[in-house]
Formats: structure tokens, C-alpha cells, sequence
């Protein structure tokens, strides 16, 4: 399994904060996203399309090609706005 | 070192506490960032308090990261850096970067260094509310370009907390 | 705007003051300068205390200057500086310099400005008091240079608190 | 007459704050500093002769060559050292 996490505007197009996704035959973020339509609302997969979101792996910014292990946290980060 | 808060907080103790712990530093540069008076959001709507999101962990290490990036970049003796998360309204302070150092010039580079990679990579999320609705600020322009410039300068390929 | 003290000061106080005099700043930058603890001159003396001395008048008039440049040249809301002068023992402020913007590059660079002219052009002296005599401390290359960067991205061809 | 003032190692050398000098014939404030040797102790004068030593008329700095006027204060400034 994969834990994927959302935050801020895609977490609340999401209508929840976590999704669990098996891990299947993916084996890079890029996998995961192309894999996500079934499992959260269109409306988080059309948030997604301009690719200004952001990926991490296990707590770390990733590429959209990094590859994936089995309980990976994977977390789709929109556009920061701390400070 | 970095701190989480989810209640107001006032600089002034992170003030004292930095200066007893660099007492040879001679230059303390503090930063604060605080929530504008009842101010008029892009759309002309008046913003009654913002709402901070952050990613529990992450956050922590990516700060860290920065904060481990600047002591070594620059010839500074202490940092301390405070993030607040949470409902935050008019006048309170969101974040706070206090720089200790012998010199002015490396205890200032420091602390905008900081406040420009807390900008571009720790992962906070901020949105604005108003009385009609509430909407998510994304990573202005200008803020991408000031981390941008520490980049240009870098002779080495990266930070540790670098977005790929 | 500009105060000269004569006993020890704290920061905070002048900090709620810019706080509240600027409430749509969003971005404060607090620059101190303090005295290193029971630090060794370059004579490897030990510094008991130092004596700061000004001339009247001559001093709130450059300082004033100094301010008026800095709220022309930079987008900024709020400045306030304090000096202190007479006899100022280890871990007592000798200076502080608040600024108040809508964005911190600006609060960053006014404090540094005031901070650089303030070093080469503002008549104090300070005298390092040790158990074995005294010494008058000059205007250090380093402070020299600092005014001079700003000096070079004039495009104007000088200041009213420039020396001639 | 021309007030003098002096300040940290030069006012110590001097062993007063403030001097008053005639204007006689005095013009500038290089007329000025070649007739101050009357009127300070020697070793203020020696002080002088690097020449780091900044002028003010008036509370406002001044070249070596700033007119005089009668009753100008005249201010000679050591390399300064606040902040």
C-alpha cells in the first residue's frame, strides 16, 4: 500500500485529508498519479492537470518520476504559502 | 532551533533566550512576519483571520534543513525560528527568525536567507477568510525569485531541502 | 523616529510600539547591537566596559537624515532607531533599528542601509575600557565598505547625511 | 570668534571639549586648522596631521576648504565608531 496525503485546497477537493492506494504494478509517483481517478473525486484529478502541485516521498520533495516502495507516504503538495 | 506553535506567541522571550545563549554575538537580527490589520484580500473582500495548514514531520525537517543550510552558509552562532499553524487573526504573528551573529552583514543574510527557502519549501499552507469565503494563497512570484537569487549564488548543486 | 538614551533599554517596548503604529506593515525587521560579553579587545585585554560618546545635535540631525533617506529609498512604513550613550557594560544594547514594511525584502534592506550610514556618517565614538587603560576605536574598513555599496547603486549623486 | 569643538581622543588630547579662536583673518577651515597651534596643546596638533580627522560647520559635515563666517561651530571629528 501506498498512503497518499493531501493538503490545503486538494485536500478539501479530496474530502479527506489521506488515501490508501495498493501498490499494484506501480513504480513511480508518476504511476500513482496516472493511477489515482479511481480513488478520489474528479474534481481532485482535474486540481491536479496544471502540474503546479508538488511530490514527496516518505517526508521528502521527490521528482514526478521517483520510484516507489511498498508503504511509502507519498504526499501531493499544492504551491506553498508559509511565512 | 524551529518551533511549531498553534497559539499566539510574542518575540520578545525568543529574543532574551537568544541573547543569553550567543553572549559573544554582538548583532541580533530578529524577523517577524505578522497578520495585517483587517486587510482587503486580492479580490477586494475584507479577510477576517488566516488558517495555516503545514505537513506534520515534513515540515520540521525541511526547516531544520534550512536552518542547518544557513549556520553553515554564513558565520552566525544561533537561530531560532517559529512558525505558527492554526486560526491566526489581525496582528498576530505568523513567523518569527532570530539570527545571532558577530557580524550585522552575516546575521542579516541569514535571516533573509531563512525567510526566503521557508517561503519556496516548507510545506505550509496558508488561507485567507473573509466573511463571503475563503480561498488558499499559492507561492508568489516575487517570493520564487528571492529564493532563486541564494541559488544563482550557490557554487555547489543543492540543498539538502531543495525541490528537485 | 530617532532617540538618544542614556541607560540601559530593552527592545520589546519599541517593538509593540512599531507593532501598533504599523498595523498594515505585515513584515518587522529588528536589527541589535549589543555589547560582546567580557569580550578581549585586539590587544587581547579584557574589556571591563565601553563609553560611547556623541556630539549633540550634530547627531539626531544625521540620524534624522540618515531615516528620511532610508523611508525615500525603500518602500517602508515605519523606522525607528535608538542609540544609547555613556558608560554601557557587557550584554547592554548599544543600538536598535526597527522597520516596518509590506514586504520583508524592503524592512531588510532599509535596516541595513540604516544600519551601514549609521556606522560611517553618525558622530558617536566608542571607547573600549579595559583593567589596563583605554583605547578609541576608528571607523572599521569593513563599515566603510558597507555605506559604500549603497553609495554605488545610487543612481542620485548623494545624500543630505553624506560626508564630503 | 569660531567655536572649536572636539570629541573622544582628540577632545582628551586637548583636555577640553571646546576651544573659541578669534576669526582674524580666517577664511576657511583649512585657515582655520593651520592657525588652531596657538591655541591646543602640541599633541593635538601632531593628532591632526594624518589628516583622518572630519570636519563639520555648523553641525553638518564640511570640506577642508568650507567657508568660515563668524560665530560658526566648528566641529573636529576623530573617525567614528557608534553602532
Amino acid at each position: 500500500m501506498v498512503k497518499v496525503r493531501l493538503f490545503a485546497h486538494l485536500r478539501e477537493l479530496a474530502g479527506t485529508d489521506a488515501v490508501e492506494i495498493p501498490m499494484g504494478t506501480m513504480q513511480t509517483t508518476q504511476d500513482l498519479l496516472d493511477g489515482l481517478t479511481p480513488h478520489v473525486p474528479p474534481a481532485l484529478i482535474e486540481a491536479l492537470r496544471d502540474q503546479s502541485a508538488m511530490i514527496s516521498v516518505d517526508q521528502r520533495y521527490a521528482g514526478w518520476d521517483a520510484p516507489l516502495h511498498d508503504g511509502a507516504e507519498v504526499g501531493i503538495l499544492p504551491p506553498v504559502s508559509g511565512g | 532551533m524551529f518551533e511549531i506553535v498553534d497559539s499566539p506567541f510574542e518575540p520578545d522571550p525568543y529574543y532574551q533566550q537568544a541573547r543569553a545563549a550567543a553572549p559573544h554575538a554582538g548583532a541580533l537580527v530578529m524577523f517577524t512576519g505578522l497578520v495585517r490589520d483587517l486587510y482587503q484580500a486580492d479580490q477586494g473582500e475584507q479577510i477576517t483571520h488566516l488558517e495555516l495548514e503545514h505537513y506534520p514531520g515534513m515540515t520540521e525537517s525541511i526547516c531544520e534543513s534550512i536552518i542547518a543550510d544557513a549556520m553553515q552558509r554564513f558565520e552566525i552562532s544561533y537561530v531560532q525560528v517559529v512558525h505558527r499553524v492554526g486560526k491566526i487573526l489581525a496582528n498576530e504573528h505568523i513567523v518569527l527568525v532570530l539570527v545571532a551573529a558577530s557580524h550585522r552583514r552575516a546575521a542579516f543574510d541569514a535571516a533573509q536567507y531563512i525567510m526566503d527557502f521557508l517561503k519556496t519549501d516548507a510545506p505550509f499552507w496558508k488561507k485567507e477568510v473573509g466573511a463571503r469565503g475563503a480561498h488558499w494563497l499559492g507561492l508568489k512570484r516575487k517570493d520564487q525569485q528571492a529564493a532563486e537569487r541564494w541559488r544563482a549564488l550557490s557554487t555547489n548543486s543543492g540543498s539538502s531541502h531543495d525541490k528537485q
